[in-house]
C-alpha cells in the first residue's frame, strides 16, 4: 500500500502526501485534455497564480506564526486601486512606494491589534477586511479607477511583460517564494517565527520578542499584498474597488493544500506554492474540459479534504484518525 | 507481605504478554511481559523513555500493541480505545494531567460517565455528592464543584487520582502520580492504594522515587530500552540492585557538597514585592553557590524566578547583578544580562514541541548562531551534541520532535538549551520532575559542576533531598515571604520542614 | 526522606483549595488577577460584574440608548419585531455554531447549506407528487430541506472525525462544494415559491411576537438547556476543553462532534426555510459570508476559538449587537461606504474592551 | 409638503455604474426641494435588502424604490409594502412576474432587450457565422441571467450558425475576465466573438487577447458602456456595446416614484432607452463618466 511505503520512508517523505496528490492531478488532467499539458497552457497558468500566490507567500508566514489573515482580499483592492490611482496622478515610480508604504500600515495596524495587543486574529482581520473595504470606497468615491495611457507606460512591465522570455509575474513570484523560504528555512527570524506559532509561551520563556515577530509576519503579509497589487495593476490597467473580495478564501485555501497548519508552528513556503498551483491548474484543467464553472467547487471540495487527508494521515502513519 | 504459602495459584489481574510497539523511527516496546496478581501493588521501573508511559496507554486502550497478548482476569481481550478498557476494569491516572481545565472537579472526575437522569440531563445533585464523597475520602479540602483552572496543581492531580475510586476497577494504574504531589498528600495517595489493595485491585505504580517504590510495591518489574529486565520482589531486594538493573551500573547517592570558594556576589535582590505572590523579599547569590529555594507548593518561588526573568512587574524593590541595580523588562534583557531560568513547566514554557530537539536546544541563541544572515546549522549541532553526550539525553536524532521525547528526556531538552546560553546566574525550576534516578543524579552533579565553574545557581525544589543534596545555602519560604536562611552546615530536616510551614517565626524584623 | 509523621502534623498548617492566602480570597475566583485596581471595586455589585463578565451585553445596552437616542423610529415596537426577526436568521445558526466552536471546531459551510435548504424548501413545494396536497405541500418541502441540511452536517462531521482533518479546512471545502451543488441544483437560476401560504407565514405573529422570531427565542432556549443542563452539552465543554483528556475518558469524541455538525447543519437549514419564506423564494447566492458574520456574533458573546469556554447567552448577545447596529445604521441612514468601516472598527473595539475586562488568568505573567 | 421616499439599492460601489446611480440619485433628490430621501444599500445581500425593505415600511416611507438583488426573493417584501399602502418602484432590474400586481411601476433598461441588441450586433459583425464565447456577469444576479437569456436566444433565432464554444462567468469583475478569456483562448484555436456581459470585462477580455497577439479581427461585444470600452472602441479594438446612462436610469426612478405619488397615471413598465453603440455611431454619443 501506499501509505505502508509512506510510513515505511519515515518523516521525509511522509510530509510530501500533497506533492503525491498533485502529480495525480497533472497526469488525470494531461489524459482528459490535450490543451493541458502545453507549454502555453502551463505558462498561462503560472502567470495567472502569480497574483493569488505572492499573496499566498505572506499569509503563509502569517499562519506559521500563529495566525490569520483574512484582511489580504480588501487589502488587494486597496492596494490596487491605490497605485493605479496614483499612477496617473503622481507617475508610477512614486505610485509604487507611496501604495507599498500606505499598504505597510495597513499591516502594521493589523500587526499592532494582533501582535501588540494580543486580540484574536481572526476577528481583527475581519474587522480590517471590513474597515478596508470601506476606506477603498471612500477613497475612490465608488468609481473604477483606470490608468489612461495603457501602451506607454513601463509600469506595464510587472503585469504584461517578460523577462528572459518569461512573463514578469512568474518571475516575480518565483523569486519571491525563493526568497521568503530561504527566510523562512534559514534565518533566525523564520525559526522565530515557527517557534512563535508553535508554542507562544515557551517561545517568551526562551527571550523570543514574541510581538515584535507576529507584527513583522503581519508587514510581511501586507508587503506581499502590495507586490500582488502591482502586478495586478499592470496586468489589469485599472481597478474595481472590489477586485481582491473573496481571494483571502482562496488564498487561505492554497495555503492550506500546501499543509501548513492553521495551529501554527509548521508549514513551508514552498508548499505553498504547491497549493497554489494546485488549485490553479483544477480551475484551469476544468474550463479546458468545457465543465461549467461550479464544478470546478465541487472538485475543490473534494481535492482540499482529499490532499490534506493523504497529508495528516501519512504523518501519522495511518488512514483514519485515532479519535473514536 | 503476603503469605507465599497461603497464596493460590490465583488468576492475574492482568497480564501482558510480548508486547510490541514501534513509533516512527522508535521500538518503545519490545517483547514486553509483565503480570499484576489481585491486591498486589507491582512497580514499574525503569529510566526516562524506557517505555513504562507507553506500557501503560497500551494497556488502557490509547494505543494499539503490534504484537502481544492483553489479559484481564484470565480473558483475553482486545481494546481499541479507552471506553473498553474502562469497562474492562483498567483505569490509568496519566502521568501527564488529562483533565479539562474549564470544567468543575466533579465533572473532571465523572468524565466521560456524567450521571443522567431524564431526557439526558445531568443529575447534578447525585454527581456532586459523590464527588465530595470521593475527596472527602481523599481528605482534599475544595469542594467538587471548584474549577480546575483555579486548583493547584497538586490538587489537580488528586482529580486525576480521584478517578481510581469512581469505578469498580481491577486494575488502577498510577503513572508517577507524586511529581507534584506535596507530602502530605503523599501520606493521602499510600493510604488510598492500601485499601484499593485491601479489596483486591491490582495495581501497576511507576515512580521515579525510590522510597516510594520500596515502602509500597510488592513486586518490582524493571524495563529498559523497551525491553523487559526482570521482576523482583521488593523483600528480597534492594535500591542498588534495582538501579542497577534499570541503568546498568551503581549511583554514589552521597551528597555532594564539595565545599565552595564563592566569590563575589553577582545577584542580590532587595525587598522585592510582587503581590500578591510574594512580599520584601532578600537575598544574594554568589558566583560558585548553589542556593535552593524550598517551601510548599505555591509558597512563591516560582514568582520569584519569573520576577528575575522579566516575566513580572514588581511593585518596588530592587535587583542588582555585579552590585549595579537594573531593571529586567523582559526574558530578553534577562538573557542579555546573563539570566537563565529553566522553568517548571517544560511542555508550556520549556518547549516548542513540533520542533526539532536541536531547534528547541538553540532557540534562545539561534540569532547568535549565524554565519552572515543565515543561521548556521554546524554550530547549532555541535551545540546539541554536545549537551546530548553531557546530559545523556536518548534520541534518534536531532531531527526528532521534541514532543515524542519520554518526559524525562524533554527535560533534559530544556536544561541543555539554557546551559548552552553559558549563562551567569542559572535559576532552574523543579528541574528534576518526573526525571529518572539515573539521570537526576547526573543534573545534580551537574549543577554542582556548574557551581564549581563559578556559575551562581539557584534551584527550586519541593523534594528535600534533592535541596539536601546540592544547595550551599537554602532559602526557606512560607506565603510568598522568606522565613529562613541556612547554610548547608547548619540545616536540618526538623528545621527545614518548620521553616517551610509557618512554625517557627520568620526571622525577618 | 521526611518521615511520613512529621508531615502529618504539619498538615493542619498547609494551604489547601483554589486560593491561597496571598490571593485576595474571593477576588481569585471572580477576576483574574490583570484587572487594574481602580476596576475591582466595581465588582462588588453584582449587575455591574455580570456585564464585566459579559460584555457585550454591556455592549448591546450602549447600542440601545444610542439608537433610541438618535432615531425616534428605533424603539417603536414594529421596530424591535423587525431586529427580532431579522436576527433569527444568523442568529440560528449562531446557536449551532456555539455548540461547535466550544467542541474546538468550526463550520463555514453553513451559508451555503442555507442556500441549499432554502433551495430545496421552496422547489420540493411544487413538485408534481405534491400538487394535490393543497397547503400541506409545505410540509415535505420543509422536512426535505431540513434533512438536506442535518445530513451535510453529518457529512462534515463524519470527514472530521474519520479524517482528522481539521474542521476548519474540512467545511472550507464544504463551503465551495455546497455552493456548487446550489448552483448544479437550481441551474444557476432563482426559485420562488407558487404558493403564497408560504411567504405569508412569515408575516404569521404569535401575540406580539412574530412567529420567526418566536421560534428563534424557542430555539435559543432549547440550546441553552442543552448546552447547560445536559450530558452531551457537559461533553461539548470537555471535547473542546481538553480534547485528549476526552478521548481518555472514554467520550466517543467522533460521534459526539458529529452530532454538533449536524444540529448546526439543522439550525443552517432552518435558517434557509426562515429567510425563504420571507422571501418566498430562494437564490443560489443566499447566505454568502453570513458563516464570518456568524463566527463574529458567537466569537463576540465570549465563545473561545480554540473551544471549551462559551455559552449561548453570550451568543445570544453577540447576535443581537449585530442586528441592532445594522438597524439602527439603516434608520440613520449611514452611508453605504461607511457602514463598512463602522462595523469592521466595532468588532475590533468590542474584541479590544472584552480582552481589558475579561483577561485570562495567566497570573500576571507579562508573556 | 415633502414626500419621504427610501430606497434600497443592490451593492454600490460594486462598480462604477452603481455609485455614479447613486450620486446622481441623490443630486436629483437634492434638487428637489419637495424630496426627502432615505438612502439604503443592501450590498449584494437579497436578507439584508429585504431587512430594509421592512425597516423602511416599518419607518413609513411614502414611497420604496428598490433596485433587487434578486427578483424573485423581493416579491413577499414588496407584497408586504403594497399591503400596507406604500407604493413600490422597482430600479434598474425588474422583479419576478408574480410581483408584476405588487408594484407601482417599474423603470430603468430592458436587460433582455440589451441581450437581444448584444446578440444582434454580434450578428452583424461577424455575418452571421462564426465561433464565439461568452463572458456573464455573476452567476445567480438578476442583470447577470437576463442579459444572458436575450443574447441566447436572440442569437440562436436571427443567426444560428454563430456556435458559442462556452460561457463562463467573469463575476463583473475584468481580472476575472481577462482570467478566463485566457483559458478560452489556451483552450480553442479559433475564436471570432467574444460577447461580455458588460464592458468592464470585455475590456479584460480584450487586454487577455491583445496579450496573447490574437485581438486581430476578433469581435468584442458588450453591455453598459464603460470609459475603457468606449475608450478602446475609438481605438477601433472594440466593436460595440450598448449604451446605458446611470444618471437617466436614478433620474427616471426619481420621476417615476413621484408620479406615482403625485396620483398620475404611471404605465407599468418605463424603460428608458438604452441604444447600440458601435465604432460607427460612437460620436453620437458623450463618453461615459464611469
Ligand atoms: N507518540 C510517540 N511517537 C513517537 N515516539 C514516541 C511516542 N510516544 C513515546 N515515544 C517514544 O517511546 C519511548 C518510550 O516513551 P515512554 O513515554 O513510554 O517512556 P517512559 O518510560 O514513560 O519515560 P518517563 O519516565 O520519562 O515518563 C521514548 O523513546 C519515546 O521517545
Ligand atoms: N492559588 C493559586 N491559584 C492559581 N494559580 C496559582 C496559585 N498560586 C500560584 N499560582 C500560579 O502558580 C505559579 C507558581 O506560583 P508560586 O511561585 O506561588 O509557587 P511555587 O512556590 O513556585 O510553588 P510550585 O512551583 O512548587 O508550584 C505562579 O505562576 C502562579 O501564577
Ligand atoms: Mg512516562
Ligand atoms: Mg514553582
Amino acid at each position: 500500500m501506499l501509505l505502508d511505503r509512506l510510513k515505511a520512508g519515515g518523516p521525509a517523505v511522509a510530509r510530501q502526501g500533497i506533492l503525491i496528490a498533485f502529480i495525480i492531478f497533472m497526469i488525470a488532467f494531461t489524459f482528459m485534455s490535450d490543451r493541458f499539458m502545453t507549454a502555453d497552457n502551463l505558462m498561462s497558468v503560472f502567470r495567472q497564480s502569480a497574483i493569488i500566490g505572492v499573496m499566498a507567500l505572506g499569509v503563509t508566514i502569517v499562519v506559521i506564526g500563529g495566525n490569520l489573515d483574512l484582511s489580504v482580499g480588501s487589502m488587494l483592492s486597496f492596494a490596487t486601486v491605490l497605485v493605479v490611482d496614483l499612477h496617473d496622478k503622481i507617475g508610477p515610480e512614486l505610485a509604487i512606494p507611496a501604495m507599498l508604504l500606505a499598504t505597510l500600515c495597513l499591516g502594521a495596524v493589523n500587526g499592532f491589534l494582533v501582535g501588540i495587543l494580543r486580540l484574536n486574529s481572526l476577528i481583527v482581520t475581519l474587522g480590517m477586511l471590513s474597515v478596508i473595504q470601506g476606506l477603498v470606497l471612500i477613497y475612490s468615491g465608488g468609481q473604477n479607477v483606470d490608468i489612461a495611457d495603457q501602451q506607454g507606460t513601463w509600469f506595464a512591465v510587472f503585469g504584461r511583460g517578460a523577462v528572459f522570455g518569461i512573463a514578469t509575474p512568474i518571475v516575480i513570484f518565483g523569486v519571491m517564494a525563493l526568497f521568503f523560504h530561504m527566510i523562512m528555512t534559514t534565518t533566525p527570524f523564520g525559526r522565530r517565527v515557527y517557534a512563535v506559532g508553535g508554542n507562544p509561551t515557551a517561545s517568551t520563556f526562551s527571550g523570543i520578542p514574541r510581538s515584535r515577530v507576529v507584527f513583522a509576519t503581519y508587514l510581511i503579509s501586507a508587503l506581499c499584498v502590495g507586490v500582488a497589487a502591482i502586478m495586478l495593476g499592470s496586468r489589469v490597467m485599472g481597478s474595481q474597488n472590489n477586485v481582491g473580495q473573496g481571494y483571502e478564501l482562496q488564498v487561505l485555501a492554497a495555503v492550506i493544500l500546501g499543509g501548513t497548519s492553521l495551529l501554527g508552528g509548521a508549514g513551508s513556503v514552498l508548499r505553498t506554492v504547491l497549493g497554489v498551483l494546485m488549485l490553479a491548474f483544477i480551475q484551469n484543467g476544468l474550463i479546458l474540459m468545457g465543465q461549467p464553472y461550479y464544478t470546478q467547487w465541487l472538485v475543490t471540495w473534494a481535492v482540499i479534504i482529499i490532499a490534506v487527508w493523504l497529508d495528516v494521515a501519512a504523518k501519522r502513519g495511518r488512514l483514519l484518525s485515532p479519535i473514536a | 507481605m503476603t503469605d507465599a504459602l497461603q497464596r493460590e495459584p490465583a488468576v492475574p489481574a492482568l497480564r501482558l504478554a510480548g508486547i510490541v510497539k514501534t513509533f516512527p523511527g522508535v521500538r518503545a516496546l519490545d517483547g514486553v511481559d509483565f503480570e499484576v496478581m489481585p491486591g498486589e501493588v507491582h512497580a514499574l521501573l525503569g529510566e526516562n523513555g524506557a517505555g513504562k508511559s507507553t506500557l501503560m496507554k497500551v494497556l488502557a486502550g490509547m494505543y494499539q500493541p503490534d504484537e502481544g497478548r492483553i489479559v484481564i482476569g484470565g480473558r483475553e481481550v482486545r481494546m481499541t480505545t479507552p471506553l473498553e478498557a474502562k469497562q474492562e476494569g483498567v483505569v490509568l491516572i496519566h502521568q501527564e494531567l488529562s483533565l479539562v481545565p474549564e470544567m468543575s472537579a466533579a465533572e473532571n472526575i465523572y468524565l466521560g460517565e456524567l450521571p443522567r437522569q431524564s431526557f439526558g440531563r445531568v443529575d447534578w445533585r447525585r454527581l456532586y455528592a459523590r464527588s465530595d464523597a470521593i475527596l472527602e475520602r481523599l481528605r482534599c479540602k475544595f469542594r467538587s464543584d471548584a474549577t480546575v483552572a483555579q486548583l493547584s496543581i497538586a490538587n489537580q492531580q488528586m482529580v486525576e487520582i480521584a478517578r481510581a475510586l469512581t469505578v469498580d476497577a481491577r486494575v488502577v494504574v498510577f503513572d508517577e502520580p507524586t511529581a507534584s504531589l506535596t507530602d502530605a498528600e503523599k501520606v493521602v495517595l499510600f493510604d488510598i492504594i492500601h485499601d484499593l489493595k485491601a479489596q483486591g485491585v491490582g495495581i501497576v505504580y511507576i515512580s521515579h522515587r525510590m522510597d516510594e517504590i520500596f515502602t509500597l510495591s510488592d513486586r518490582i518489574t524493571v524495563l529498559r530500552d523497551g525491553q523487559y529486565r526482570g521482576t523482583l520482589e521488593t523483600a528480597l531486594t534492594n535500591e542498588d540492585e534495582v538501579t542497577r538493573l534499570m541503568i546498568g551500573r551503581s549511583l554514589d547517592l552521597s551528597r555532594e557538597s564539595t565545599p565552595v570558594k564563592a566569590g563575589e556576589t553577582v545577584l542580590a535582590v532587595r525587598n522585592l514585592t510582587c503581590e500578591p505572590y510574594f512580599e520584601d523579599v532578600s537575598f544574594s547569590v554568589r558566583a560558585g553557590e548553589v542556593v535552593g529555594f524550598y517551601g510548599l507548593v505555591g509558597a512563591g518561588r516560582t514568582a520569584i524566578a519569573e520576577a528575575l526573568f522579566g516575566l513580572r512587574n514588581c511593585a518596588s524593590g530592587a535587583i542588582l547583578i555585579d552590585g549595579k541595580e537594573v531593571a529586567i523588562g523582559s526574558p530578553e534583557q534577562a538573557i542579555a544580562l546573563g539570566i537563565s531560568l529553566v522553568p517548571e513547566n517544560r511542555k508550556e514554557q520549556g518547549l516548542v514541541l513540533q520542533m526539532s530537539c536541536r531547534d528547541n536546544m538553540t532557540l534562545p541563541q539561534v540569532q547568535d548562531l549565524t554565519a552572515g544572515p543565515f543561521v548556521s546549522s554546524g554550530a547549532e549541532i555541535a551545540i546539541f551534541d554536545q549537551y546530548r553526550d553531557r546530559l545523556a539525553i536518548k534520541t534518534p536524532s536531532w531531527r526528532q520532535p521534541v514532543g515524542v521525547l519520554s518526559g524525562g528526556n524533554q527535560q533534559k531538552i530544556v536544561i541543555g538549551k539554557w546551559l548552552s546560553m553559558q549563562p551567569r546566574v542559572l535559576i532552574v525550576d523543579e528541574p528534576t520532575r518526573g526525571i529518572d534516578v539515573g539521570s537526576k543524579s547526573e543534573i545534580h552533579t551537574l549543577l554542582r559542576e556548574l557551581a564549581a565553574q563559578g556559575y551562581a545557581v539557584i534551584v527550586i525544589s519541593s523534594e528535600m533531598p534533592e535541596i539536601l543534596r546540592v544547595s550551599d545555602r537554602i532559602v526557606a519560604m512560607y506565603h510568598g515571604r522568606i522565613t529562613r536562611e541556612f547554610t548547608a552546615a547548619e540545616v536540618t530536616e526538623d528545621s527545614l520542614v518548620q521553616a517551610i510551614s509557618g512554625i517557627a517565626a520568620p526571622a525577618e524584623a | 526522606m521526611t518521615p511520613p509523621d512529621t508531615v502529618k502534623q504539619n498538615r493542619p498548617m498547609q494551604d489547601d483549595g483554589p486560593a491561597a492566602p496571598p490571593l485576595p480570597q474571593g477576588l481569585a475566583e471572580t477576576l483574574p488577577v490583570g484587572v487594574s485596581k481602580r476596576v475591582r471595586p466595581l465588582l462588588d455589585n453584582p449587575v455591574l460584574r455580570w456585564f464585566v463578565h459579559n460584555p457585550i451585553w454591556g455592549f448591546v445596552l450602549i447600542v440601545l440608548v444610542f439608537f433610541s437616542l438618535a432615531s425616534d423610529h428605533f424603539f417603536d415596537y414594529r421596530n424591535v419585531q423587525n431586529i427580532l426577526v431579522q436576527t433569527s436568521t444568523i442568529g440560528l445558526i449562531a446557536l449551532g455554531m456555539t455548540l461547535v466552536m466550544i467542541n474546538g471546531n468550526i463550520d463555514l459551510s453553513v451559508g451555503a447549506t442555507l442556500a441549499l435548504a432554502a433551495a430545496f424548501a421552496v422547489d420540493v413545494q411544487s413538485w408534481a407528487v405534491f400538487a394535490s396536497w393543497g397547503n400541506w405541500q409545505i410540509l415535505p418541502a420543509v422536512c426535505l430541506a431540513l434533512l438536506a441540511g442535518i445530513t451535510l452536517g453529518a457529512l462534515n462531521g463524519f470527514i472530521v472525525w474519520k479524517t482528522g482533518v481539521d474542521a476548519f479546512i474540512v467545511t472550507l471545502g464544504a463551503m465551495l462544494g455546497i455552493r456548487g451543488l446550489v448552483f448544479v441544483y437550481t441551474g444557476e437560476q432563482s426559485f420562488y415559491a407558487m404558493n403564497f401560504a408560504y411567504s405569508d407565514f412569515s408575516a404569521l405573529s404569535i401575540g406580539p411576537l412574530p412567529v420567526l422570531a418566536l421560534i428563534f427565542v424557542l430555539c435559543t432556549l432549547a440550546v441553552h438547556l442543552l448546552l447547560a443542563r445536559t450530558v452531551h452539552g457537559r461533553n461539548t465543554y470537555a471535547v473542546g476543553g481538553n480534547r485528549e483528556a476526552a478521548v481518555n475518558a472514554g467520550i466517543r469524541v467522533g460521534p459526539h462532534m458529529m452530532l454538533n455538525f449536524m444540529i448546526i447543519g439543522f439550525f443552517a437549514a432552518l435558517s434557509g426555510v426562515m429567510l425563504s419564506t420571507q422571501m418566498g423564494a430562494a437564490t443560489p447566492n443566499l447566505g454568502r459570508d453570513y458563516e464570518l458574520w456568524v463566527i463574529t456574533a458567537v466569537v463576540l458573546g465570549g465563545t473561545k476559538l480554540t473551544g471549551g469556554k462559551g455559552d449561548i447567552i453570550g451568543t445570544l448577545g453577540g447576535v443581537l449587537a449585530i442586528g441592532i447596529l445594522r438597524n439602527g445604521m439603516n434608520l440613520m441612514q449611514v452611508p453605504a461606504f461607511y457602514v463598512y468601516v463602522i462595523l469592521g472598527s466595532i468588532l475590533i473595539a468590542v474584541l479590544f474592551l472584552d480582552k481589558r475586562f475579561n483577561r485570562t488568568a495567566d497570573g500576571g505573567l507579562r508573556l | 409638503d415633502t414626500v419621504r421616499i427610501g430606497i434600497t439599492q443592490n451593492n454600490v460601489g460594486i462598480d462604477s455604474y452603481q455609485t455614479t446611480y447613486e450620486q446622481a440619485f441623490i443630486a436629483a433628490a437634492d434638487a428637489n426641494p419637495d424630496v426627502e430621501v432615505i438612502v439604503l444599500d443592501a450590498g449584494g445581500d437579497v436578507a439584508r435588502q429585504i431587512s430594509q425593505m421592512q425597516d423602511l415600511i416599518q419607518q413609513q416611507v411614502d414611497a420604496i424604490i428598490v433596485w433587487p438583488t434578486d427578483g424573485q426573493a423581493l416579491v413577499p417584501a414588496v407584497r408586504n409594502a403594497h399591503r400596507e399602502g406604500i407604493p413600490v418602484v422597482v430600479t434598474n432590474s425588474n422583479i419576478a412576474e408574480a410581483g408584476m400586481e405588487f408594484i407601482a411601476a417599474f423603470s430603468g433598461p430592458n436587460n433582455i432587450q440589451q441581450g437581444i441588441y448584444s446578440a444582434e450586433m454580434m450578428c452583424d459583425a461577424l455575418d452571421g457565422e462564426g465561433e464565439i464565447v461568452q463572458i456573464t456577469g455573476m452567476p445567480g444576479y438578476t442583470t447577470a441571467i437576463e442579459r444572458q437569456q436575450g443574447f441566447d436566444d436572440r442569437l440562436a433565432e436571427m443567426c444560428p450558425d454563430v456556435v458559442q464554444l462556452d460561457i463562463q462567468p467573469g463575476d463583473w469583475n475584468r481580472e476575472r475576465a481577462q482570467r478566463t478569456m485566457e483559458t478560452f483562448l489556451t483552450r480553442f484555436d479559433d475564436i471570432d466573438g467574444v460577447y461580455s456581459g458588460d464592458d468592464n470585462m470585455g475590456v479584460g477580455a480584450l487586454n487577455a487577447a491583445l496579450a496573447a497577439d490574437r485581438a486581430e479581427g476578433m469581435v468584442f461585444i458588450g453591455a453598459t458602456n464603460f470609459a475603457v470600452g468606449y475608450d478602446a472602441m475609438a481605438q477601433g479594438e472594440y466593436w460595440g456595446s450598448v449604451y446605458q446612462s446611470p444618471v437617466d436610469d436614478a433620474e427616471a426612478a426619481l420621476q417615476t416614484a413621484l408620479d406615482v405619488l403625485a396620483g398620475e397615471d404611471v404605465p407599468k413598465l418605463n424603460y428608458f432607452d438604452t441604444p447600440k453603440i458601435t465604432q460607427e455611431n460612437m460620436d453620437e454619443f458623450d463618453r461615459p463618466v464611469f
